[in-house]
């Protein structure tokens, strides 16, 4: 086993690894920019050493820089995280030519996943299902219009490179085509250096599902269920769920067997997901496949008690994963909600600065895996994600509502968050009832957005009181006020009732 | 003494009264049971006729921000005579009136999609600003024409610096 | 069910049950003593009500005036908590008489296994094993002198009346017993208002080994499987967990079945716990039945994917429990710490105070139970309970390993607390092996309370940093720094960085 | 600059250097290689030579209580001048040495279980204070006669409020 692991990430998923390095005896080794030097993941860590600079490309995106560090530090391996340098093939195999092990998959599997068309191709010939579309990257404006029209209208756009939205447009009709086309390629240059973009038939009604994969060099590939993350803004993951409320036994079982051929048919090795969209006939796409530990891995854990940083790390170190097989059945039911330090009442625009105040959420069924904490400057410089919380249940009644009151007992102060857009999303019927697509969030815009009004009144007489407040106490400091009687007053009587206790 | 208290489009109107030291707050006409305690740091714990909350409560020059169970308000308050000075004003201004658009939050201005002297529609992108990774789409907030831009294309920029003045079209 | 709970109880459990409250769409209602009106708990209520006082006797325990207040709130019914009013059976009687519902057993059961020598004879007409001694309260020092030299030392001298280790006394020999005696009586008086003891033969490496019970009015009564607490200083729990290391599936059965006929025998109904003493022989004896919620619930809960508190609240309304059998297989290992503001250097003495900073512990695996928050004053009041940390693992390894993280980054000033004696009880050799019994702390003193050394020249260092920071701050004031200069060029080269992206 | 930390019974010695303003901090001869930063409300983060901790650090008169990682320390920093001095004290100080018990938290005193010129063992019980519902045992700390005591049974007192004055057996 490694002794010690260098965490090339920041904020909560560094820190997530870094507890389970701690939790196993290892050591764990961060990095930072100078941005960073007072976040929490800092000083979570056993040892740190600053990379320098500012922005991802100066500082997370250094591999020379950071793989050089891991070797001076002794480590014997590296854990990327999510985002970052965690799917990037080049990278994978710079780390273990420098002779240290790479927590990930193979760079090959990256490389293969990596690139959109050339996966869709090889899901294609190991007869896993895909969505209708173009197989290869395209340029050429008037010809993507072409074959788009072919597909049929409404039709996806999306980087051949990309991920996590950037660099993805939803076309409606062909008027539309032309700007959406220019603008993903745009996206997708500037986030992954690469402009190609390709063509996908938009599935009705669709249901983001994907399933978790362990795979080990002993000959064991396995699926640990699903996760839901319909709950999308931007093809951004919002809220994220296991298990689906859509699936019975029968499709989990088909989806999950479809994963394992997935991961099999690229030489995958260590923890990934298969993300699939399901359509509302039921019918299941392989959408992509990320090659890495996915944000909403906490709801699998809880449902599964498994520690997936700890498999990743046992897989790397060459030994056999914990689960024997295909793990179909759960125990209970768990919600994660991401926490971005956005004002979803201003279009989610940043919402960086000082946190003044921090009390989370605790108590029955309560995870919060956090990246900051009170004192903490929230930059514009990474992600805006603070923290993730979870709630389990022994059912999604009981997650929801578990969720709903952490989300409402949560305090932060200084930046806007999610939460109360959080809060609208778990008391919506149609989330309640399990009966939603990926455009959930764009079907209910109007419930979603609508302020609270039942506490206004509240709101609008602690205000009264603290201006009445703030008056009174010029008029007191020249009056005099009979408030120090009162409390030497309460003092005696305390001592007195001590005495005759 | 009588209060308004303004939260979104809603307003709450509270009468204050001191009879020689006896100090309480009615609405409608009945009194209030009230027990407001600072917890430190801008918290508050709150029983209100028999009702408990825990208050965030912040202000900043004339706004009071407050934070209830998750809930999110911007409140103003005015006893009678600032609100009829303000309503002075109110009703002397006339004419289009003059906007300026802030950036809301520090960022690069990745691209300017109107032009000096431009008419624009309520919701018509006015320019695109990249921060945290994303692109945002700053809006037109009502029909209206542009009659000055501050920025360039490429142009970092801080919160609130101005981008964009706009006259509001009659 | 109940549209409004009265939660007669403060800290950590008053929270505990709100929030069970809310997650079932029941209103709460808090009361609260003079002291307590900044206490967190009283805002987690949804209506909250003075009962005045600063001790207990002047709040917490004036059931008139709490049924009073219940009364006029409209509430349904009253939860009592732990402590306080929980095992008053006059009090539970008069909940009924005022038309309220009383959440916990009926006045009878409270009264009969609140008296330890009437619960002593009704288990030995049950079958149920029980420790030798006196079955009655004995009050002369010469006869009760008389009856220990023939059980044969070491013997316990216990309050008839009591729990919790208040009026408890271990008497090794003869010439300890007069004063032992005379003390537990006092301390017992003081405490329950009754200071009649009784003997009991003292148990050879005993280990405290509890079960959770369930009874409700639908004829039926369940055991949830036990938990150890065999951590204990003065008879006071510090550590449980679940499930025992000490019990096979057998011993697990037969004590469970035990346990049941216990509950049956007192005509029980809701939440309550079995305590039995289990010797070196294997050999479990019934110590005394808890008529209430346990502070050690949350790691049954944690095992067995239940809301104790909801099953409370369930069967009080008259509704059947959620469990259908015994439950004799759990969901992995789940321990709890009990955080005191107590300084363990200076022999548990109180450390009363105000929270400065506070930042719990999060991450995967880890649920709290708090009463507090940072500002909250910690008073000499009350109990000086504070947090309970629970850590959940899939084997008991994990759960320490996880609990042992947890506490180490548990980040609370402006008193002091258990944590660091907690961190040695998780390190131990023989905490870990499982090879224990309640004389632990005992046994294990001098490992107990050594300091860490390990961390002493960091300690030495930091201070010395700060100490030069302090000094240099004045020469720096006279003679002028390079400092301010460099920060600015510090936001120049940021904010070239953004530009050049 | 020579300055010596004392942790419980152990003591560490620094040497500070400060060549105009290239400033470090010496052990054993080897410089040291560190960055202390404040995160605000006693709360450090600091790298020492590679390693990572955060510490709670908090000034009271001459010592800092210092906490990491869960272990409570508390330290005493002097320079070479200010241990002279404390030297020199000591050694003069001559003869048995006197002490004063004090409430090591407030309560109320339960029970006083010696008499003024009695001789105790170390250990041995000097009077019960009760407080958060429990009695607290106070004890002698070493081998001494009681010369003074200050309070008597039922009384309350506060922290730190002096119960019974000692003397050193020799």
């Amino acid at each position: 086993m490694f002794k010690k692991i260098l965490v090339a990430n920041r904020g909560e998923i560094a820190i997530r690894i870094m507890r389970t390095c701690r939790e196993m005896g290892i050591k764990s080794v961060a990095v930072f920019s100078d941005i960073d030097r007072s976040s929490p993941f800092v000083y979570h860590a056993d040892e740190a050493c600053a990379l320098g600079g500012t922005t991802s490309q100066e500082s997370y995106l250094q591999w020379q820089k950071i793989i050089s560090i891991a070797r001076r530090s002794g480590a014997g391996a590296i854990h990327p995280g999510y985002g970052f340098l965690s799917e990037n093939a080049a990278f994978a195999e710079a780390v273990q030519k420098s002779g240290l092990v790479f927590i990930g998959p193979p760079p090959e599997a990256i490389r293969l996943m990596g690139n959109k068309t050339a996966a869709r191709k090889l899901m294609i010939n190991h007869g896993v299902p895909t969505v209708p579309g173009t197989e290869d990257a395209i340029e050429n404006v008037d010809e993507a219009r072409k074959i788009a029209l072919e597909i049929g209208y409404p039709i996806l756009i999306k980087a051949a490179a990309g991920g996590g939205g950037k660099g993805m447009r939803l076309v409606e009709n062909d008027a539309q085509f032309e700007e959406a086309m220019i603008s993903a390629g745009r996206e997708a240059g500037a986030a992954f250096g690469d402009a190609t973009v390709y063509i996908e038939k938009f599935v009705e009604e669709p249901r983001h599902i994907e399933f978790q994969i362990l795979a080990d060099n002993h000959g064991r590939t396995v699926h640990l269920g699903e996760r839901e993350c319909s709950i999308q803004r931007r093809h951004q993951k919002v809220v994220e769920e296991a298990p689906s409320s859509l699936l019975d036994k029968k499709l989990r079982h088909e989806m999950g067997q479809a994963a394992v051929k997935a991961a099999e048919a690229c030489g995958y090795r260590g923890a990934g997901t298969i993300e699939f969209l399901v359509d509302k006939h039921r019918r299941f796409y392989f959408l992509e496949m990320n090659t890495r530990l996915q944000v909403e891995h906490p709801v699998t854990e809880w449902v599964t008690g498994l520690d997936l940083v700890a498999e990743q790390i046992r897989i790397a170190a060459g030994l056999p994963m914990t689960p024997e097989q295909n793990i179909e059945q759960f125990w209970g039911h768990a919600v994660e909600c991401r926490l971005y330090a956005e004002n979803p009442k201003n279009d989610f625009a940043p919402s960086p600065g000082k946190i003044l105040f921090l009390k989370s959420a605790d108590g029955p069924g309560i995870r919060e895996d956090s990246g900051i904490t009170q004192g903490s400057e929230i930059s514009l410089y990474y992600d805006p994600l603070i923290s993730k919380l979870i709630a389990w249940g022994s059912d999604r009644g009981q997650a929801i509502r578990r969720m709903l009151r952490a989300l409402r007992e949560y305090e932060i102060l200084g930046i806007h968050t999610t939460i109360p857009f959080l809060i609208r999303v778990m008391e919506n019927r149609d989330f309640n009832r399990g009966t939603f697509t990926t455009k959930f969030i764009e079907e209910h815009r109007n419930e979603l957005f609508r302020q609270d009004e039942s506490l206004a009144e509240v709101a609008a007489f602690s205000a009264v009181l603290q201006e009445l407040k703030e008056k009174n106490r010029v008029v007191f400091k020249n009056g005099g006020n009979g408030r120090l009687k009162t409390s030497n007053w309460k003092v005696i009587h305390r001592k007195k009732a001590l005495r005759t206790r | 003494m009588k209060l308004f208290s303004q939260v979104n489009d809603r307003q709450f109107e509270y009468d204050y009264l001191d009879n020689n030291g006896d100090q309480h707050v009615l609405t409608g006409g009945k009194r209030l049971d009230y027990d407001l305690v600072s917890l430190g740091e801008g918290r508050y714990s709150l029983i209100k006729n028999g009702s408990a909350f825990l208050i965030h409560l912040v202000r900043q020059d004339d706004t009071y921000h407050v934070h209830i169970r998750g809930a999110y308000f911007t409140v103003q308050v005015e006893d009678e005579r600032q609100r009829r000075l303000k309503e002075l004003v109110k009703t002397s201004r006339s004419g289009p009136s003059e906007q300026v658009i802030k950036a809301p939050i520090p960022g690069l201005v990745l691209k300017i999609t109107v032009q000096s002297g431009a008419s624009v529609t309520k919701g018509e992108a006015l320019l695109i600003l990249e921060a945290m990774k994303m692109e945002n789409i700053i809006k037109a907030p009502c029909a209206c024409k542009v009659t000055e831009i501050f920025v360039k294309e490429k142009e970092a920029v801080q919160q609130n610096q101005p981008l964009i003045k706009l006259i509001s079209a009659e």
